[in-house]
């Protein structure tokens, strides 16, 4: 039985208008893709080159999920992204150089060496750190919904899962008391079939994560998460209606992970023919082609483009191994927060 | 100054918090118009309304989860968890994004959670546990265990100030047993000072939370034989006030450590290992620790009795430690 | 959406034979009705005399739902019942000395006054000892749900949760693996309204917990759990479902939790109207009336099935009594198994 | 004998002891063709099939209760955490129900869950932690912390042959970095009983897991300077050897210990305090604790280092030990 809402995918320029994006925001997005794209591709290289200690992990394929998601988001909303989302620290403003620092563990990343990956948040942007304990920041982000409904305040949480996290006791517990106090949260799963090796029959036995929305009190919605704009239509209106006092919103975002789990996997479990298929959907690919058809958008432009990005990123490396390594001692520093730091306003 | 009991005592300091700062809220299971297991929230629905003092699911970890969020946003939550057992739940929650956010993020977490603790009325493995041991071994986390009214109070003023999360374990046992002298109006008792709860010069007893009173009992009873017993109340087990306990061990030269938790690996080893690495020279006897046996809490009273230290057992221990 | 299916009540001696029912079984049944209301209500005297220590919790209105799932257990099936369950150790036949001696920490008790209330367990019953953490053995139930699937044996576990306890992610993980796996273990969700003083609105916000079966792959069922005999018909269906490698259920057995939360507790917030409107549906009453109407039970069995029982618990408190409190040094002992206990067969 | 890596003397007992006794079987995420994170279980569902070698959810509640569960009734379960990390999510189930089942209940749970531990290849905050010392303190729970692949596999037998829940840390930093002589086939390295890995008079280190071969480099250096340090390899914390301890340190008169996991509160604690109690007579120096700083591990490699004992600390530490 299916329970949860199907979004349409998108068609017009002037259906876009309407749901508020000017021919201008719609070349931000495609810039955001770029980016999002480019700092993973860029870090692979980093990583296969022994500058990137650790592991490392891309979101390849989810590009237009978490730029989608991240581009209907407010300026003071607050979002907990995790290792897929890249597009969310994007689109948030987070700058190329210290992402790469911080894979880097230079001092000049966000988490100054003392967290590595995608692990860091910049929270006058809004972020919320991830912490590998798969959904852990789910209930935090909820708590950030319920201090944003205590203060009554106009604010959205939006906190991100995986068809695997679905598993985990975390995901319910927030859901469930999202929807009994009717938070302003939007639960976004990025729904990409596979949690490292294990497929999803072996992780949840509905037939959409969104129809879990029911057992909450709330709508679930299942969108394509390839098709940026379509995925920025349904996060907008879900978190329009939680802004609203509508409550919460489970968007189970559809895309594939079209690379290992991790830089050390190269999923050969996975079959090929499914790689392939989803490979005609690649998100930015499509979003190219839509722009073309509907906004009108030439290689010169598209030239110019590519090569800022490219410039970009190559400045962000540069940047990010000028960053030194941390001092050792520092180490010991940072575990407790002093008093003062409660005068700085956290999340503005 | 008002003589409270140490229920009253936090539920005051609950009631000025929340009138002097609108950023504090109250969140936990029954807390609301029912008042809390114990009471100690009754009242502040009444005042505060619905969506300051909250009644939350059954879900210890949306509840603790859910406090870590808002207190990253700026609001100053006051957790509370229906008996301490319960934490085991919220683990995860505390241990992993609670305790190490500062550190990865530099994102303070200014957090308090409540905990009932220890046992002495037959609540049976699950209602009696004192767990503070096992929070005291993770960086990024405070722990609070007040022993009396006053401390009751000016701690938890102390730990809603502090930019990080605080365990603040209130002791079941005390809520309606103790009474004392509270000053009135707001006021702190710091972090990672210990109170000399007696003075003495032949031994020292480090303790924390219900066990300060049967050390207290324990020493009235061997000052008859003429031995004089300090005894020092941690008040905080993170950060713990090593110089108090190496000062007065310089003086006495010997040391007991008490508490009602475990014995292998509660927080009484750390103190112990600690005074055996830096005081050394300065000891005349072993360090003598009592603790509860390695078992779960049992229920049935004789057995209890046999679990948690005894004012007897304490009383011996200072008598081995003075003849040593 | 209802999306549960709503059981019908049990009409006729006729229908009840087709069910498996002989007369003699539903006298049975009628017997652990009042044997276990019986025992709740000694108990609350003893409690209140002082002479059980610690707290004192009861099941009353949740009899019927109690009795009537463990009546549709088989022998070697297994059950992780909770503190409004006793009506299923009176039917996998815990003494009720035992259960006396457990609520006064008595040696004899089957925790041997290592733990009180209902929290004991007859391995060779086939029960698992509940935990206070609420619902903690529900992924353990699922655990002998995967050991039977493991050895391919036709046994069923069965595991009991509350309607505060659905908020529990421990609920979501262990229905999610049993949905997944298609194991062979009942849920039972005693739906009595309240949790402590926390009434359903502020537990969960679907129309029914058994809505939430959709999410985990698997059908729910809501059964008036007033009516012993439909709880029994309706168990029975999921238990042989379960049996026959059908997969899960979950089970909402609507009742009222009839008295304060523990002994403790005047429930003082509970309407008034509520629970008159439920002492209307008082489980035994209603079987009783049933019994005459169907069953031609006579005054004189009746009297009695009374007599006995009220014989069998003055023995049962008697006996408590006389078994000793434990010794002291007994705390120390127990805490780990020795090897040889693994040769005995424990939930044979 | 075979000469076997760490990791493959894992392996090599997991596929033993799943021909041996059809009872055991293994359940964790991505154990099944995959192999495991660590290829641990590389090659045993084509063997065994998907009924032994269980692909679970990533729900590490549902993993450790379902594997506490078929215990229960008459199974075997290796239960793997994907990296130890993790196992702070099954906190409640194993410190709950799974220790203190025999207590109250009476019934065995003979439950192994494997646990990938420990840092040392930047890992970050939470794939590097060493979480045995907060188990350690709770009764009900045995611990091994095997050093070697003889004990990796020895243990491991042991550990399926407990009928108690046994945690089982195996040191991710050792898995193809230590080779060694295996016996052939089934054997059992009994818990409790350390091993002396390296003989010595000066001065005991204690210490287990990958700290072992950190001491032994570190008591490598220092034998140039003439000091002789004795290594005792605790293997299992719970039950630990405590009469080895004390033995050696009759003999040495010096104790130093070492763990990778923070040192507030640390297992290390325990041995001090307890050597400080009843070995007080033959100690001829302050006792020396080598940990881990009070601090989430650090990902950045000079940070990494800055946390994790280092083989000159160890040296160092000896020196000081030795010129007291
Ligand atoms: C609680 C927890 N258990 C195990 C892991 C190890 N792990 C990292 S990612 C992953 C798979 C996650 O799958 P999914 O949620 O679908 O996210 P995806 O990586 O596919 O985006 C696993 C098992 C983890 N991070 N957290
Ligand atoms: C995890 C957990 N948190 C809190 C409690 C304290 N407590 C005991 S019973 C109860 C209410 C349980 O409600 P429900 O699940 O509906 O069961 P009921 O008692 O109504 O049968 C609470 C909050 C508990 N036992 N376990
Ligand atoms: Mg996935
Ligand atoms: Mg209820």
């Amino acid at each position: 039985m299916a329970l949860a809402r199907e979004a349409e995918p998108v068609g017009s320029l002037h259906e876009i208008r309407e749901a508020g994006l000017a021919r201008d925001d719609l070349l931000t997005i495609y810039r955001h893709l770029l980016v999002t794209r480019g700092v993973e591709e860029r870090g692979h290289i980093l990583y296969r080159q022994g500058k990137i200690p650790g592991s490392f992990y891309t979101g390849r394929g989810n590009e237009a999920a978490a730029v989608g998601v991240a581009t209907a988001m407010g300026p003071h909303d607050v979002g907990a992204p995790l290792h897929r989302d890249m597009g969310v620290q994007i689109v948030r403003g987070v700058e190329p150089w210290r992402i790469f620092a911080n894979y880097m563990g230079r001092a000049g990343g966000p988490a100054k060496g003392k967290d590595g990956n995608v692990h860091m948040a910049d929270d006058h942007l809004g972020l919320i750190a991830m912490v590998s304990h798969l959904p852990a920041v789910m209930p935090v982000a909820v708590g950030c919904a319920l201090a944003f409904r205590i203060r009554e305040e106009a604010r959205v949480a939006v906190t991100w899962f995986g068809d695997g996290a679905s598993a985990r006791g975390d995901t319910h517990e927030a859901m469930n008391f999202a929807g009994v106090r009717r938070l302003p949260v939007v639960f976004v799963c990025d729904n990409n079939h596979w949690a490292y090796s294990t497929p999803s029959h072996l992780e949840y036995a509905c037939d959409r994560i969104a129809d879990r929305a029911q057992a909450y009190g709330f709508e679930g919605v299942v969108v394509d998460g390839t098709d940026v704009l379509a995925v920025y239509r349904e996060a907008g209106r879900a978190i329009e209606k939680a802004r609203a006092g509508g409550g919460p919103t489970l968007l189970e975002c559809e895309t594939m992970r079209m690379e290992g789990h991790a830089a050390h996997d190269d999923a050969s479990y996975v079959p090929r023919e499914m790689l392939e298929a989803w490979a005609e959907r690649d998100p930015i690919d499509r979003f190219r082609a839509w722009l073309r058809e509907h906004a009108g958008l030439t290689e010169g432009e598209e030239d110019d483009l590519r090569s800022d990005v490219k410039r970009l990123l190559e400045d962000a490396v540069r940047r990010a191994e000028e960053s030194p390594l941390p001092e050792p001692e520092t180490a010991l520093e940072g575990v407790y927060a002093e008093p003062g730091e409660l005068d700085v306003l956290h999340f503005p | 100054m008002a003589e409270l009991t140490y229920v009253q005592a936090i539920s005051q300091a609950l009631v000025e918090e929340l009138r002097r700062d609108e950023r504090v809220f109250v969140i936990g299971q029954d807390v609301g118009m029912f008042g809390g297991a114990f009471k100690v929230t009754k009242g502040l629905q009444e005042e505060f309304g619905e969506w300051r003092v909250i009644d939350a699911p059954l879900s210890e970890v949306a509840i603790v989860g859910g406090a870590i969020g808002a207190a990253l946003v700026g609001l100053r939550p006051i957790a509370e968890i229906q008996f301490a057992d319960f934490v085991s739940i919220a683990w995860d929650q505390l241990t992993t994004v609670a305790a190490k956010q500062h550190y990865r993020a530099g994102t303070p977490v200014p957090l308090v959670v409540r905990l009932p603790s220890g046992g002495g009325f037959s609540g049976g493995p699950f209602h009696s546990q004192s767990p503070e041991s096992s929070f005291a071994h993770v960086p990024g986390l405070k722990i609070a265990c007040p022993a009396t009214p006053a401390d009751a109070k000016g701690l938890l003023v102390s730990a809603l100030a502090d930019p990080n999360p605080v365990l603040y374990f209130e002791h079941k046992h005390l809520y309606r047993r103790i009474k004392g002298e509270v000053p009135d109006g707001r006021f702190a008792v710091p972090f990672g000072k210990a109170r000399i709860h007696r003075e003495g010069s032949d031994a020292t007893v480090v303790t924390w939370g219900a066990m300060v009173h049967t050390a207290a009992e324990a020493a009235e009873i061997v000052a008859a034989d003429g031995i004089s017993a300090e005894i020092l109340d941690l008040r905080t087990l993170a950060p713990w006030d090593r110089e108090a306990v190496l000062g007065s061990v310089a003086k006495t030269s010997k040391l007991l450590v008490l508490h009602e938790d475990v014995r292998t690996g509660g927080f009484g080893a750390e103190i112990a290992a600690t005074v055996a690495e830096e005081a050394f020279e300065s000891l005349d006897a072993p360090i003598t620790r009592i603790a509860a046996p390695d078992t779960p809490v049992p229920f049935s009273p004789p057995l209890e009795r046999r679990f948690i230290p005894q004012v007897e057992d304490v009383a011996r221990g200072l008598r081995e430690l003075a003849a040593y």
